[in-house]
């Protein structure tokens, strides 16, 4: 398969108070051109490093193993101007913040426009270009707006603004970290609309970052569950959530309560999620686990293919398959 | 080393740059401000007096070619020298010299409290007669402080002095006051034009700051020098020192007022237990010489006493007979900061016998309100005596009337009323002689130093002359480049 | 951003009635009488009392105050008895001197800072950064008496490159302009810095470099406009102080500056001239504030926005 | 004292190796500043003239080395650097305690009650912040007799605002906290909330402050000393000695030197530990 | 019986207008809705539609500009006194906020006795701290801890510890389980549950998760711009929504599309 984007036994180990921390171990998927990845999991499970491993801003002392190749080129040893020409026009990034993400002294067209201007194309034409992304993205009077600053911008428009920023040298893969979270359920089913429809027509590929199942479940064709900074399960999306081969996953699809009928509450997980500073022993989750068993407690679970297409992390991943 | 370097002064400019110890805040001569030894200096410079002090303390003509009393002494008539005139070329008159002297007067300051019920009076064109109600042998020194101005300028006339017209060797190129007075020679001074392009005094407060500039050529001419500082510029070939003898005593007044410094017999034997001589010689080796007498040399009325010598033994045991009260410090205060060193090291000797003393640096404004309020026990000053007359010094300060120490003596005030009428200058003489026996003996104060005056200047500068009281004359100086 | 201006001034004036009524007082509480130190010890209790009436000081406080107030309004401060001048002549004098100096060793100041700070903010907790900060505390932390008379000693007296003291040409100006800059070089350094670092933590500022630009262009770009914000706040308060707060450094160069002039009136109860000088500096200040405030604004969209 | 035990104990968890050193140098000298002057004989009021101006390490008629030599009155300029700490650690822990205790009160008050008390504070910094700060303390020192409670009120009076304007600043925000909400709802009275919800969090900033604002008081009275203005004739301090010796830069050198190079070193290592502890601590911009 | 009844209420804020004008910004509008004894009330609506300003004034945090709230059948005074105060108690959204960083976990829930001691229960406070924090699942090993040293479902459960340990008769949650990972989420919600059955509580309950409102509330207040557009027993506004706005808000609200796309 044409894989745009393949990581291979990533891992990240971030300086902590008691020595580096092993935020993310031993974590491969790919992201196929055109197809979007949803990555999944808890706060604090590392979707966000591993997002920013991919555009190579770690924080400083990270210390990086394993591979990420991107279109042939290995990421992680590139080297940082191959690296900084991929940014922006191959690989661009929508954060999780959209007040904090533009820069409030500059006004959004500047912002949204800096990529083309920096390679050089004439003024005039970036800011047709500006405008002709700002209305794609719904931006109503574009031309105007795009003389606004962020301040003058609600959260919705702010977002898409940097939907626009990111689409408008059309790069072949976007890294959506959370670009939904801070905003209301109206707005965002609204914007999730327009990343998909903007994403179809670019054809480009989305590594979509978010802890919410309901928005993963309508956007995502792939998902990757993460657990403490591994890969708990992956496969495609309908799978995944229709039949989870890892019971952390059941656990969480569970939980999701129904909107428009009346469920009970589920029965919750017991004990609080696992961090990666203090992961439990063999498998991470096996403290919360009901089907835990002494070898989960001793042996690390690597994921392994459990049905065509389905990689779980579980020892007893059949046994939650059934 | 030589002078110049990048400091910016050409060596051909015939201008002198003067850096002295005070501050030069106003050039109006009558103003209400007193004792000013700022404006005196820029006064001097600028304007011209009936008669002067030389280098002596001996009164020499200026405007006036002569001057003599009426037979009582209770008038003075002033000759002035023919064909004087003011910077603006207009004539100098007896007028001007009667308007000055009602401007003083009229603006009441410090000095008009020398001319109680003087009037003067123009005779002619060059005679100006000066009468008093008593007999004032002393009004010759006396009017030293008299500058003149041309008639005409009101009491009130801050604008006027930003450009003065001027009756002596220099008039005002530009004033920022208590920072620089540059002054250019005036053409029609009666003493012929300075030689100099120009004259500058600054105020450089800092004294290492001033001693670089003295050295890198900004400044030529320098004085009031700390001491310490002598010995690495006398060593310095292109600079010149010099010390001149002022008429100014270090003056520690006791209050005599309060009970454990009634008796002379305590006061004389505070001041044997301070070992003076040592620290005259180590503190001021250049500038000081033990005093004699509560005057300085150079003053009129001047006699030597017996010195006090320095005998601690003693001291203890008359102040020990005497009850005095150990546990009680003195508070020794006094103004400026420069004297501080003396002053701990009078302290430290007190200590050893175990006399304490609170050492007190107050500010001026404070320092001269609890001097007059008597809100001390000893008091420091470098008392200089105005017009080098005793009559300024003992006349003034030691009547009981004056209250001015604490000190009360009837016969020390016969014979200061005496001395302060009398006609006949032989007379004055012995009677300010016997006055000052009784103030050294009753030790009203401590008279431990007779202070100097240091000048250190560029070898390229000349022809100027040193005043006893830091009042340079530049009227001569010529500047020969380097 | 009209709105924001009337406000400010409208503060500005209450700001100034307090700075005038505070030092009114002070000068009033302090001990020693004006009249007594300008006659000096020699002068007699009816002069004194004559010139305190001249003066006014003999009137009850608050007519006192009243009249100062009113005088305060028209600029008029009275009269110098010492300098025989208006004060607030006494002060115009001084005021290009001071103006020079605080201006000069401002520009040095911010230029230098910002260097400094950039240096080290823009890599916060490196070793380029802890070298910076330390050099910063070393250069706030002598006395600037001290490093003044070195300058001299060094530059003046050793090398002849600079005059020592006075204002007479423009290099005399470099020694006391560099001396005064030391502190306030580390002041704005310090506050680049921990602005630049601050910036550089901003989520966009990894949006900017997530879209391809050098860590150089994200720092012009991006980061130095929001964090001379805090520095053009501190420049303001900064160089106000510098106005009269530079006693020190115009007292080792000669340097006839207001601060002198301030410390000279207070000896000699000048009251004119002090309250003349300090209000002239606290006119100043107040106004480099409301600069400083419209500068902000104007680096900051947000607040012109909410103004 | 508190604000700088406390300024140690933060500063021996700061992980940065770089905070240990100044805080050990600062030990040092407040060991020196307490116990120093019980072990040196020293008697400022006693001026063994002939000992004058000796250059470090000379012998003293009275038989002892001048290990930094003496001054203008023979007297031993290593015992003023000794004593002199004494001075100028008191001068600088009482005038920031003083500024901390009614920076910390204005502040936590303005910042709590905010309203109208909050302007009139506000404007009453405004007012003093007119004035350039050492040209007040100036005025003060200048037209009082000088005494070192002057000197501390004077350097005081402008000293509080920046302590007031962090504890208001911290105060604001966390008085937005849902915390101090929560306590507000379970009935706990305003001083309480203050004391134990609110102005615990002001800590770490002031003292940050506090050493910033020590290095300054040190540095300003030596200032005022050098102008004339200083401490009373009978104390010693580093900036008395320091003036003293001002005349004898280039002749003798040590007089200065000595103190000053104390003062430096001990205005460094306040402002390095300072700096760690700003960075701990975060918020409180330097000013 | 009602155990809350507000009716007219009206919040403004003060913006900053022009020079002279200080022009005021309505958060909330002529809001009115009861809590029934022992009954969920769940407050929905987009966010700044003033959910946040109605719960505070409930619980006296702010004064209203306008209106009467009426609790137990009597009007709720401006200056409630302690008795008051205590009855009606809040859990707010971020757990960590909630909790002074400065304090053990024993000493937050000893605060409210101390303030209280009319309610504080008799015996050793350390066994009475271990009871309340029981109460709401928690070890008693927790006391000695500080609020950082705990995970956010922890903390929320102290909070709610803390608030219940003043037996109050009305619970105000806002957005109390929004910021909990799913999985912890519904080990408070379940938590929330039972304490009202066993403590007889109301609750008003502020959230914008539709799903987990659906699960919980018994009656539903739907808010928009400040204004109550739509309020009625849960079934029927999920069932039959009959403001548009609610309609939209329900349209939106995605469901966990367990088919996937592919
Ligand atoms: N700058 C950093 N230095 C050290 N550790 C960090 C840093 N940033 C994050 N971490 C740690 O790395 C781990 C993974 O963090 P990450 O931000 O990737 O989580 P996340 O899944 O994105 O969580 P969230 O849903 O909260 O955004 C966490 O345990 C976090 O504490
Ligand atoms: N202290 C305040 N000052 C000024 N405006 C405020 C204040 N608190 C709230 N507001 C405004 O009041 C409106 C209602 O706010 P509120 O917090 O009640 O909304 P909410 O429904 O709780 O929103 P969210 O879902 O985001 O929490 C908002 O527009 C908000 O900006
Ligand atoms: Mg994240
Ligand atoms: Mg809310």
């Amino acid at each position: 398969m044409n894989d745009l984007l393949k990581i291979t036994s990533l891992s990240v180990d971030l300086p902590g108070p008691g020595g580096p921390v092993r935020v993310i171990d031993e974590v491969s998927f790919d992201v196929p051109a055109g197809r979007t990845v949803g990555l999944i999991g808890e706060t604090g499970s590392g979707k966000t490093m591993i997002a920013m491993s991919v555009i190579g801003l770690l924080p400083e002392g990270a210390a990086v193993g394993g591979a990420i190749s991107f279109a042939g080129t290995d990421l992680l040893t590139c080297g940082p101007q191959r690296l900084r020409a991929l940014r922006g026009h191959e690989i661009s990034m929508i954060s999780q913040d959209p007040m904090a993400s533009l820069n409030p002294t500059q006004r959004i067209g500047r912002q949204v426009g800096e990529v083309l201007r920096r390679s050089g194309a004439p003024r005039a034409e970036v800011r047709d270009r500006v405008v002709e992304m700002l209305d794609r993205v719904g931006i109503p009077d574009a031309a105007r707006r795009a003389r606004d600053y962020p301040h003058e911008f609600s959260g919705g428009l702010r977002q898409r603004a940097m939907i626009a920023m990111a689409m408008i040298a059309h790069p072949s893969l976007v890294l959506a970290d959370e670009p939904t979270t801070a905003l209301d359920v109206t707005v965002q089913a609204r914007v999730l609309g327009l990343l998909r429809k903007l994403q179809v027509e670019e054809g480009a590929a989305m590594l979509l970052v978010s802890h919410d199942l309901r928005v993963m479940s309508h956007v995502a064709q792939d998902l990757v569950v993460l657990y403490a900074g591994r890969v708990a399960e992956r496969g495609s999306t309908a799978s995944v959530l229709g039949r989870p081969a890892h019971p952390y996953t059941k656990a969480l699809v569970r939980s999701v309560p129904a909107v428009r009928t009346k469920t009970a509450i589920a029965d919750p997980l017991p004990g609080t999620s696992a961090v990666p500073a203090r992961r439990p022993s063999g498998c991470a989750f096996h403290p919360r686990c009901p089907l835990a068993t002494g070898r989960c407690r001793s042996e690390i679970p690597r994921p392994r293919e459990v049905a065509p297409g389905r990689w779980s992390a579980c020892h007893e991943a059949e046994k939650v398959l059934s | 080393i030589g002078s110049g370097g990048g400091a910016g002064r050409n060596a051909a400019s015939q201008a002198i740059v003067a850096s002295g110890t005070f501050v030069i805040d106003n050039i109006d001569p009558g103003s209400a401000q007193g004792g000013s030894a700022g404006k005196e200096l820029a006064g001097q410079q600028i304007y011209g007096r009936l008669a002067k002090p030389d280098a002596t303390g001996k009164l020499v003509p200026d405007l006036a070619e002569a001057w003599k009393p009426s037979a009582d002494a209770k008038s003075w008539d002033f000759t002035l020298r023919g064909g004087l005139k003011f910077s603006d070329g207009s004539p100098l008159t007896s007028e001007d010299v009667v308007a000055s002297f009602d401007r003083l007067i009229d603006i009441n300051g410090p000095y008009a409290a020398n001319y109680k019920g003087v009037s003067a009076k123009a005779g002619s064109d060059t005679v100006v007669t000066f009468t008093s109600p008593a007999p004032d042998p002393a009004l010759p020194s006396k009017l030293t402080t008299l500058f003149v101005l041309p008639s005409g300028v009101p009491a009130d006339a801050a604008s006027y002095f930003a450009k003065p017209v001027a009756s002596g060797p220099f008039m005002v190129e530009s004033f920022t006051p208590s920072s620089e007075l540059k002054m250019v020679p005036n053409p029609h001074y009666w003493g012929g034009a300075p030689k100099v392009k120009s004259l500058t005094i600054r105020s450089i407060p800092d004294v290492a700051a001033k001693l670089a500039a003295l050295r890198t050529g900004e400044v030529d001419v320098v004085w009031g020098v700390p001491d310490d500082q002598i010995p690495a510029l006398r060593s310095d070939a292109s600079l010149k020192v010099e010390a001149v003898p002022s008429n100014g005593n270090f003056t520690m007044w006791f209050n005599s007022g309060i009970p454990a410094l009634k008796e002379a017999k305590v006061r004389k034997a505070l001041w044997q237990a301070v070992d003076f001589g040592t620290i005259i010689k180590q503190l001021y080796p250049v500038t000081g010489q033990p005093a004699d007498s509560p005057l300085a040399p150079t003053v009129f009325g001047y006699a030597p006493q017996t010195p006090v010598a320095y005998d601690p033994g003693a001291a203890k045991k008359a102040l020990e007979e005497a009850g005095y009260p150990f546990d009680k410090p003195l508070r020794l205060q006094f103004g400026q900061a420069q004297f501080k060193p003396f002053l701990q090291a009078v302290v430290s000797s007190w200590a050893k016998i175990g006399v304490k003393a609170d050492l007190l640096q107050k500010e001026q404004a404070v320092f001269i309100e609890d001097l007059l309020a008597l809100k001390w026990d000893v008091n420091f000053q470098l008392l200089g005596t105005a017009g080098y007359d005793a009559a300024t010094n003992l006349g003034r300060l030691y009547p009981c009337a004056a209250k001015r120490t604490g000190y009360c003596n009837p016969d020390l005030d016969e014979l200061l009323a005496k001395a302060g009428s009398a006609t006949d200058q032989n007379e004055r003489k012995e009677l300010y002689t016997q006055a000052s026996k009784i103030i050294w003996d009753d030790a009203v104060g401590m008279f431990p130093m007779t202070s100097k005056v240091s000048y250190v200047w560029n070898k390229n500068v000349s022809g100027f002359t040193l005043d006893a009281l830091g009042y340079p004359d530049f009227s001569k100086a010529v500047e020969s480049g380097s | 951003m009209l709105t924001l201006v009337i406000r400010r001034l409208l503060a500005g004036v209450v700001v100034l009635w307090g700075a005038a009524t505070l030092i009114f007082l002070i000068v009033r509480v302090a001990p020693g009488d004006p009249a007594t130190v300008l006659l000096g010890p020699d002068a007699e209790p009816a002069q004194i009392a004559a010139l305190r009436t001249r003066l006014g000081l003999d009137r009850p406080i608050l007519l006192q105050y009243g009249d100062y107030l009113g005088q305060t309004l028209h600029l008029d401060f009275g009269d110098s008895y010492r300098l025989a001048t208006s004060a607030m002549n006494a002060v115009l004098s001084r005021l290009p001197a001071t103006i020079d100096l605080t201006l000069t060793s401002a520009v040095i100041s911010v230029f230098a800072g910002l260097l400094l700070g950039s240096a080290a903010g823009i890599r916060a907790g490196s070793g380029q950064d802890r070298i910076v900060t330390t050099l910063t505390i070393v250069l706030q932390s002598f006395p600037t008496f001290w490093i003044g008379i070195m300058l001299i000693l060094v530059f003046a007296l050793g090398l002849r490159l600079l005059p020592t003291s006075g204002a007479q040409s423009l290099s005399s100006l470099v020694l006391p302009a560099v001396t005064l800059s030391f502190p306030f070089t580390a002041i704005v350094a310090r506050v680049a810095r921990s602005g630049i670092a601050e910036a550089m933590a901003e989520p966009y500022v990894q949006t900017a470099l997530s879209k391809g630009l050098t860590p150089r262009e994200v720092l012009t770009g991006h980061v130095l406009r929001n964090a001379l914000i805090p520095v053009t706040t501190v420049v303001g308060l900064q160089i106000g102080a510098l106005l009269g707060g530079a006693v020190v450094v115009e007292n080792v160069f000669a340097w006839p500056g207001l601060g002198t002039l301030v410390v000279e009136s207070v000896g000699n109860r000048d009251y004119a001239v002090v309250q003349a000088a300090t209000l002239t500096i606290a006119a100043i200040i107040v106004l480099l504030n409301l600069v400083a405030d419209l500068l902000y604004a104007q680096l900051d969209p947000r607040i012109r926005a909410a103004s | 004292m508190p604000a700088f035990v406390s300024g140690l104990v933060a500063a021996r968890r700061a992980r940065r190796r770089s905070g240990l050193i100044p805080a050990l140098v600062i030990g040092l000298y407040l060991l020196v500043a307490a116990a120093g002057p019980l072990l040196i004989a020293y008697d400022p009021v006693r001026t063994p003239l002939e000992d004058r101006l000796l250059p470090p390490g000379a012998a003293t008629s009275s038989g002892g080395t001048a290990l930094l030599g003496t001054d203008a009155l023979g007297r031993d300029v290593f015992a003023q650097v000794v004593y002199g700490a004494r001075t100028s650690v008191l001068i600088g822990l009482t005038t920031v305690a003083v500024c901390l205790l009614a920076g910390v009160a204005i502040g936590c008050v303005a910042g709590y009650y905010r309203g109208w008390v909050d302007s009139v504070l506000t404007r009453l910094v405004d007012i003093l912040q007119a004035f350039p700060g050492i040209l007040l303390a100036i005025v003060i020192a200048g037209v009082f007799t000088p005494s070192l409670w002057v000197i501390i009120l004077a350097l005081s009076v402008t000293g509080w605002i920046s302590f007031a304007r962090v504890a208001r600043s911290v105060v604001l925000s966390v008085r937005e906290r849902h915390w101090v909400d929560a306590a507000r709802l379970i009935g706990v009275r305003p001083r309480r909330l203050l004391g134990r919800h609110i102005m615990p969090f002001t800590v770490g900033p002031l003292v940050a402050m506090a050493t910033l604002e020590f290095a300054l008081v040190v540095l300003a009275e030596a200032g005022l000393s050098f102008l004339g203005i200083g401490l009373p004739a009978s104390s010693v301090s580093w900036g008395q000695t320091v003036a003293n010796g001002k005349e004898y830069l280039s002749s003798a050198w040590w007089i200065s030197a000595a103190p000053g190079l104390a003062l430096s070193v001990l205005v460094v290592s306040v402002g390095l530990l300072g700096d760690t502890l700003t960075a701990r601590y975060g918020r409180a911009r330097s000013r | 019986m009602t155990v809350l009844a507000v009716e007219g209420l009206r919040v403004t804020f003060p913006v900053r207008g022009s020079l002279l004008r200080r022009s005021r910004f309505t958060a909330v509008e002529d809001a009115a809705f009861t809590v029934g004894e022992n009954e969920i009330v769940a407050v929905v609506g987009e966010s700044g539609s003033g959910k946040t300003t109605i719960a505070r004034c409930v619980v006296g945090l702010r004064r209203p500009d306008a209106g009467v709230m009426t609790f137990e059948g009597a009007p709720l005074p401006a200056r409630r006194p302690p008795e008051l105060k205590r009855a009606i108690q809040m859990v707010f959204q971020d757990p960590r906020s909630s909790l002074n960083p400065h304090m053990r976990v024993g000493a937050i829930i000893e605060e409210a006795w101390l303030t209280h001691p009319s309610v504080a229960p008799p015996g050793p406070r350390a066994d009475a701290v271990e009871a309340a924090l029981a109460g709401v699942g928690l070890d008693g090993e927790a006391a000695a801890r500080y609020p950082a040293q705990l995970s956010g479902g922890q903390c929320q459960r102290v909070s709610l510890a803390r608030a219940l340990a003043l037996s109050p008769r009305l619970l105000v949650c806002d957005e109390a389980v929004s910021a909990l990972d799913v999985s912890v989420q519904s080990q408070v919600l379940r938590l929330l549950v039972e304490l009202r059955a066993t403590r007889r509580l109301s609750m008003l309950f502020i959230s914008h998760d539709l799903g987990v409102v659906h699960q919980i509330a018994d009656r539903v207040v739907v808010m928009r711009a400040g204004r109550i557009v739509e309020q009625g027993p849960a079934d029927t506004v999920f069932a039959d929504p009959r403001h548009e706005y609610t309609r939209a808000l329900l349209d939106a609200a995605l469901e966990l599309n367990d088919i996937g796309m592919t």
